[in-house]
């Protein structure tokens, strides 16, 4: 028997706050959110100064004199051709649009991942795969045979011609998410359930929606993005009465009056940004739950 | 033994009948938008069709055009340099800020919103703004002078050679977050024991990340291949609000290519002719892979 | 039919509010002397009784023309669209989408008012008018800052020659000699501003509407390359991209001069500069008394509605009318397309272009001579040589002979 | 082959499924009688998943016929069919409470509530889930979790159950326990029941009837007692029992069988034989020590587990093992000559692979 002795390393293990590795991480990911930062930051300041100052100072600076007269312009005075109401005519458009179009867009990619993943039928792999290589299509290709399309359809210049749009162009990614989430969610509770006597839209609504909430919440922040900062379908495919918030940014954007009013100009990106934004921040935790189901399992 | 009741096999088209109904916008989006615009697409680059489709056939003429044409030629190497460009560092920076958010770090939820609320953005707000600060008299150039660095010189967008690397900076810019949020997903989906046995076996950690982890992501980086490549084929509107194709034509890009010969130019033969080019190389490079990757899996 | 639109042109004049119609009219004047000058028309319109509904896109021709083409094709129109005249809009004429204004035309003798003739002919197709000319659009200028000048201690330059010399005075002075935005139909006009005034009015004609190659290798566009070359040397530092940011370098004295269409005119009047005392323009750059004879049309798309119809022809009539000519066009800052109206209001510069236009050489406008393709061929062309120092003027020439020998 | 009598509970006549070119299931046939309990043995690929969801609906079949309670239900839906279901991973559905879990099958059949009540509370009462009917499966252990998924299959009142490996996501204590409910189950509902499981302590404990499965193909049907005692070919005779057979090959001459010089009397050997080679297999439960010995070898490994243990021989270069109920130890190294017994021997043809 050999006598222990009992000096040496004991307790718990020393933990230093400002160890090399915190040192390297934290400092880059400042470093990182700082350089995403910086754009914004200059928005923000930009669109608090006046003119005069715009000219002088450099854009980094904070605002000597904040003034919020440019986001009083953007929202309700900047001109668009004879109509200078801003871009307050065009919120309610974008939210007319983008609220039905998301919905219907969803739903219908939905529908599609879960035929896909749980009801595979012959043929159901070509049809993904065809909109897979549909998603690497540059929608000014199909910008005009959708005209056509529309056309034939009765659709042209309505709402409903949009919505269907926005549903076709956004349908090979959401599908992919959909589907392979729904991949993810145990065979057997499928099968338990036709068992149990669900046919096909009692379990997609019964069983797999109540357990979708994550990759909903995905899709839902991809479509309101990618819907209301569309500006090239709903410029080409609707009429003025529906034209959505972007063609007004674009109209302040890329007018120009002698001088290009900057802080207008950030202002109005920055309230034409701001619903998508919001959306982000509110809903940043579950966008990563939805994702780690929708994405990571192939 | 009862034979005799022996149901007769039904319609193969009605098994699963609901699950086909439900298909249906789906296979008419695949068969009428995607397969057949395109076919119609390649049909009428053979025309010479102006502002109006016209069925006044000519053969190979767009076609030969479009190669003779150089703002084509160099909307192909721009979108090689941008493409490669992204693929690389949205992937590199976006999987080294996925490890780095993946270091049980504090206030990860802030980091994660800041990195990714670019995404939230549009390519148009984005080219704008990275215009500005790209601009030389008022921009980070201007700044960085202002501070006294006289000879400081960075000026992408008035600089024909580098012009492109300005426009990979802001989509960057606006691309990693997604990227990293994709990867980060993935990263937590990996069991704990593999990190437990790296550890036991004294595997540094940047050794187990290069060639335990990436290769288990790869589900996550196919999804993530998607959707950036998707992203670099398609891009105009970044291009289109940051450079507007200049200066000159260095910064043209082939969906711009398209677009402008369609509705500026007039010429939809020729935007057809482009279109047809890109649908090929797509188709190239995609059926091989969707038909390994989607095609192949069957239920076990 | 035919018995409306006599009733229409009877009551025409007196202002008929029998039918009150909201007629949307699109078209991509956003700036702010083109949207003054739009109300003018709105204005006039209403007071019709009827109602203009603005359908304004900014970005003329990659936003606005596709919305244009796909409302149209897409069968649902405006009621009336702003084009720019000659080839662009042929096809959809051909197509049987736009409606023929020949009747209203016809009756109230547009043949006659219209002076120069030629600006009419270009909205004839087959012997039928289809568009309204409302404006001409002078577009070779040279337009100066006389407060840069002053600084560099130089003299206002009369003509291009004068202008060169004085460019290293200005560069000294801290000054952008020339400035010409980088976008591709900027650097198309400073070529055709040049072609016209150093090669000549003639060649220009030989060049663009003949496409003569013998006369592009000739000796008169030599010289017109050795200006362009020049025109390069002079921009040189500048890296503005819209034409009206330009100008605003021009009017606040940081740049020399710019080559741009008369419409610049309309920021120095925003920006309450006298002509002959702030700014000096020079059309065909001193050298020539020359305007070209581009402007702007609308269009009106087939409706199968009377009422709209009517509408349509009340807006034509109105557009076309003097009182709106002139309102118009002192707000857009170019000429009426009537020979018959009183412009005493216009300034100097446009009182030279007045002149030019009654005494002098009148030119046919680019997008009359060239397919829009060749057009943007060539805008590309001259683009990517203003950007690119290393390219010399003669791969510039052989281009540009490719795209000639492409359009004809 | 069928009794006119009595009708099978369930039939399958000539299986067949295939994905492209892969053939999973080759020609199944299967009769099974109302009240059997039958399991479905094999290793992962063997097939026997496979078979349970084609009974169930669950996989379209590429041929053949399925027939449950005399009807002909191929091309029935799942619900249809009159069956009932329990899955290895349980699949509750998570949303939903432990009474929502077992009403819903009912409620989709459109039953009227006092039965859906009553039906549950039987099956409550039978699993003993009585005291958390209304807990969300996430609240619940595994065991209870499985509980509730046969409860779900039970309050369907069917004919036929089938279980999926209901038991291998349990610990080995809580696997035993929910075993003897199962069989106990059985024994009170008397249904018949399908069941699918790699575990052969599980097969042998609660079937009447074993179908050993093998690539797709039956390679043996018939009692627990059978298939241990007369496997009928090497690979069933491998697969049964733990450790396994033992395997000796050599030739049979006249009486006894040649094993690399040595001679081992086939006396008593269920059989008919003739010369030639064979492999001769033997458990190791069935060979004794003695003093008489058919065979000699020498101690390399022993296992006690209390109340038995395993000793592993080397004889000729090849493992061997007994397995002894007591408690004996020998020293490694020690020769020990062992008897065989062989009215409990198999010999299988080296070729074929049958039993001779």
């Amino acid at each position: 028997m050999v006598d222990l002795t009992l000096d040496g390393p004991r307790g718990p293990k020393p933990r230093r706050a400002i160890s090399g590795r915190n040192i390297m991480i934290y400092g880059t990911l400042i470093v990182v959110a700082l350089y995403y930062l910086i754009p914004l930051y200059v928005m923000v300041v930009t669109s608090l100064k006046g003119l005069p100052e715009i000219r002088m100072g450099n854009i980094f600076a904070p605002p000597v004199e904040i003034t919020f007269e440019p986001w009083v312009k953007a929202w309700s005075e900047a001109c668009t051709g004879l109509n200078c109401d801003g871009l307050q005519r065009g919120f309610w458009n974008s939210v007319r649009i983008t609220v039905p179009s998301v919905i219907v867009s969803i739903l219908i990619a939905s529908i599609n991942g879960y035929a896909l993943a749980n009801w595979r039928f012959k043929g159901a792999e070509l049809f993904f795969a065809i909109l897979m290589i549909g998603a690497f299509i540059p929608y000014q290709v199909m910008l005009y045979p959708m005209v056509i399309l529309l056309r034939e359809l009765g659709l042209y210049g309505s709402l409903t011609g949009l919505v269907l749009v926005h549903t076709v162009f956004g349908m090979p990614i959401l599908t992919l998410l959909f589907r392979n989430y729904f991949a993810t969610l145990p065979d057997e509770l499928f099968k338990a359930a036709r068992v149990d006597g669900t046919g096909f839209w009692g379990i997609y609504f019964r069983i797999m929606l109540p357990l979708s909430l994550p990759i909903f919440v995905v899709a839902v922040i991809l479509q309101v993005t990618g819907i209301w900062n569309d500006f090239l379908f709903g410029v080409v495919y609707t009429r003025p009465q529906y034209y959505p918030m972007t063609v007004q940014l674009n109209n302040i954007v890329n007018t120009t009056t002698g001088v290009k009013e900057y802080n207008v100009n950030m202002a109005a990106t920055i309230l034409t940004g701001l619903v998508p934004l919001v959306i982000y921040f509110v809903s940043g935790r579950l966008f990563v739950r939805g994702i780690a189901a929708g994405a990571v399992k192939g | 033994m009862a034979q005799s009741n022996v149901s007769g096999r039904p319609f193969r088209l009605f098994r699963n009948l609901n699950a086909k109904i439900a298909a249906i916008p789906m296979i008419l989006t695949a068969l009428v938008i995607f397969v057949g615009f395109s076919l119609w697409t390649v049909v009428y680059s053979f025309t010479k069709s102006g502002l109006l489709p016209r069925q006044d056939f000519v053969g190979l003429m767009q076609y030969e055009r479009l190669w003779s044409n150089t703002k084509w030629l160099i909307s192909i190497q721009n979108l090689l340099i941008f493409g490669i460009c992204m693929l690389v560092f949205s992937f590199v920076i976006g999987f080294v800020l996925a490890c780095l958010m993946d270091q049980k770090i504090r206030f990860e939820g802030v980091f994660r919103t800041i990195l990714l609320y670019p995404f939230a953005l549009s390519f148009v707000v984005t080219g704008v703004v990275w215009q500005w600060l790209l601009n030389p008299d008022l921009g980070i150039q201007s700044v960085m002078r202002g501070f006294g660095w006289e000879s400081f010189a960075f000026d992408p967008l008035n600089n024909s050679r580098i012009v492109m690397f300005g426009v990979v900076i802001a989509a960057l810019w606006q691309g990693t977050g997604f990227v990293m949020v994709l990867l980060l997903a993935g990263l937590r989906g990996i069991d704990d024991e593999i990190w437990k046995a790296t550890r036991i076996d004294g595997i540094p950690t940047w050794k187990t990340y290069l060639f335990v982890v990436v290769p288990m992501l790869r589900p996550v980086m196919v999804t993530t291949l998607v959707i950036v490549t998707a992203g670099i084929v398609k891009v105009y509107d970044l291009v289109v609000a940051q450079t507007n194709g200049g200066p000159g034509v260095s910064s043209e890009v082939p969906a711009k290519y398209v677009y402008d010969q369609m509705f500026l130019n007039q010429n939809l033969g020729q935007g057809f002719a482009a279109s047809t080019m890109m649908l090929i190389t797509v188709a190239i490079i995609i059926i091989p892979w969707a038909y390994l990757e989607f095609g192949g899996r069957k239920r076990g | 039919m035919k018995r409306r639109v006599i009733l229409a042109a009877t009551t025409a004049m007196i202002g008929c509010a029998a039918y009150a119609e909201d007629l949307e009219v699109t078209h991509w004047w956003t700036s702010g002397s083109e949207a003054a000058a739009v109300a003018e028309f709105a204005k006039a319109f209403d007071a019709t009784g009827n109602k203009w509904v603005d359908g304004a896109i900014a970005g003329s021709g990659g936003v606005a023309r596709p919305v244009m083409v796909s409302r149209i094709t897409g069968g649902d129109p405006m009621a009336a669209t702003q084009f720019n005249h000659g080839q662009q809009a042929q096809e959809l004429v051909e197509a049987g989408l736009m409606r023929s204004l020949e009747s209203v035309a016809s009756a109230d003798g547009w043949r006659d008012i219209v002076h120069p003739a030629s600006i009419l002919e270009s909205c004839e197709i087959d012997g039928e008018i289809y568009c309204v000319p409302v404006n001409i659009h002078s577009q070779l200028w040279l337009w100066l800052s006389n407060d840069a000048f002053e600084t560099a201690g130089v003299a206002v330059p009369n003509n291009w020659d004068e202008f060169v010399a004085a460019g290293p005075a200005l560069r000294e002075a801290g000054i952008q000699p020339l400035v010409i935005g980088r976008q591709p139909w900027q650097a198309s006009l400073a070529f055709q501003t040049i072609v016209a005034s150093v090669a000549g009015p003639e060649a220009y004609g030989k060049v663009f509407g003949d496409k003569d190659a013998d006369v592009v290798n000739g000796p008169e566009m030599e010289k017109a390359f050795a200006a362009l070359a020049t025109a390069r040397e002079m921009t040189a530092g500048s890296n503005v991209q819209e034409w009206n940011q330009a100008t605003t370098q021009v009017i606040n004295g940081q740049a020399g001069g710019q080559i741009m269409g008369d419409w610049a005119q309309g920021e120095f009047a925003i920006a309450e500069q006298v002509a002959g005392e702030d700014y000096t323009c020079l059309p065909g750059l001193g050298l020539a008394d020359i305007v070209s004879t581009g402007g702007d049309a609308f269009y009106f798309p087939a409706i199968d509605d009377p009422e709209v119809t009517a509408a349509q022809e009340e807006l034509a009539r109105v557009m076309i009318s003097p009182e709106a000519q002139v309102a118009f066009n002192l707000k857009k800052g170019s000429m009426p397309v009537r020979g018959d109206v009183n412009l005493d209001a216009a300034n100097e510069c446009m009182r030279k272009g007045l002149d030019i236009l009654a005494n002098g050489t009148v030119v046919a406008g680019i997008d009359q001579m060239l397919s829009p393709d060749a057009g943007n061929q060539l805008a590309d062309l001259m683009v990517q040589f203003f950007n690119e120092p290393g390219m010399s003027v003669d791969d510039v020439k052989a281009s540009f002979i490719d795209i000639l020998e492409y359009d004809s | 082959m069928t009794e006119a009598t009595s009708q099978p509970s369930l039939a399958i006549h000539n299986l067949q499924l295939s994905f492209g070119a892969v053939q999973v299931l080759e020609d199944v046939n299967m009769q099974i009688m109302p009240g059997e309990f039958v399991v479905l043995l094999g290793g992962s690929g063997s097939g026997k998943s496979t078979i349970l969801n084609c009974i169930a609906g669950l996989l379209d079949i590429s041929d053949g016929q399925i027939f449950i309670n005399g009807r002909n239900v191929t091309w029935e839906e799942p619900k249809d069919r009159g069956i009932g279901m329990v899955f290895q991973s349980y699949a509750l559905y998570p949303q939903m409470s432990v009474r929502g879990n077992l009403a819903f099958g009912l409620k989709n059949a459109r039953l009227p509530r006092q039965e859906i009540a009553s039906r549950i509370a039987r099956a409550a009462e039978i699993l003993q889930i009585g005291d958390y009917l209304d807990r969300k499966p996430a609240a619940l252990s595994g065991g209870q979790r499985q509980r509730v998924a046969i409860g779900r299959a039970l309050v369907r009142d069917v004919d036929v159950f089938l279980f999926d490996e209901p038991l291998s996501n349990l610990d080995a204590k809580l696997r035993a326990e929910l075993r003897v409910e199962i069989k106990r189950l059985h024994e009170t509902l008397g249904n018949t029941m399908v069941y699918v499981t790699h575990d052969q302590i599980e097969a042998m404990t609660l079937a009447d009837r074993i179908a050993l499965l093998r690539n797709g193909v039956i390679q043996q049907f018939a009692s627990p007692d059978e298939i241990y005692r007369k496997p009928v070919n090497l690979y069933v005779a491998g697969f049964i029992g733990s450790p396994s057979m033992n395997f000796l090959k050599g030739e049979i001459a006249g009486d006894s069988f040649r094993f690399n010089g040595r001679g081992v009397s086939l006396a008593g050997y269920d059989g008919d034989l003739s010369d030639g080679p064979a492999i001769l297999g033997i458990r190791p439960e069935h060979v004794t020590l003695s003093d008489q010995p058919d065979l000699e070898a020498q101690v390399e490994l022993q296992e006690h587990m209390g109340a038995e243990s395993v000793t592993y021989l080397r004889l000729d270069g090849q493992r061997f093992a007994i397995r002894a109920p007591d408690e004996r130890r020998h020293v490694i190294g020690t020769t020990l000559g062992l008897r065989f017994d062989m009215t409990r021997a198999s010999l299988f043809d080296p070729r074929t692979e049958l039993r001779l």
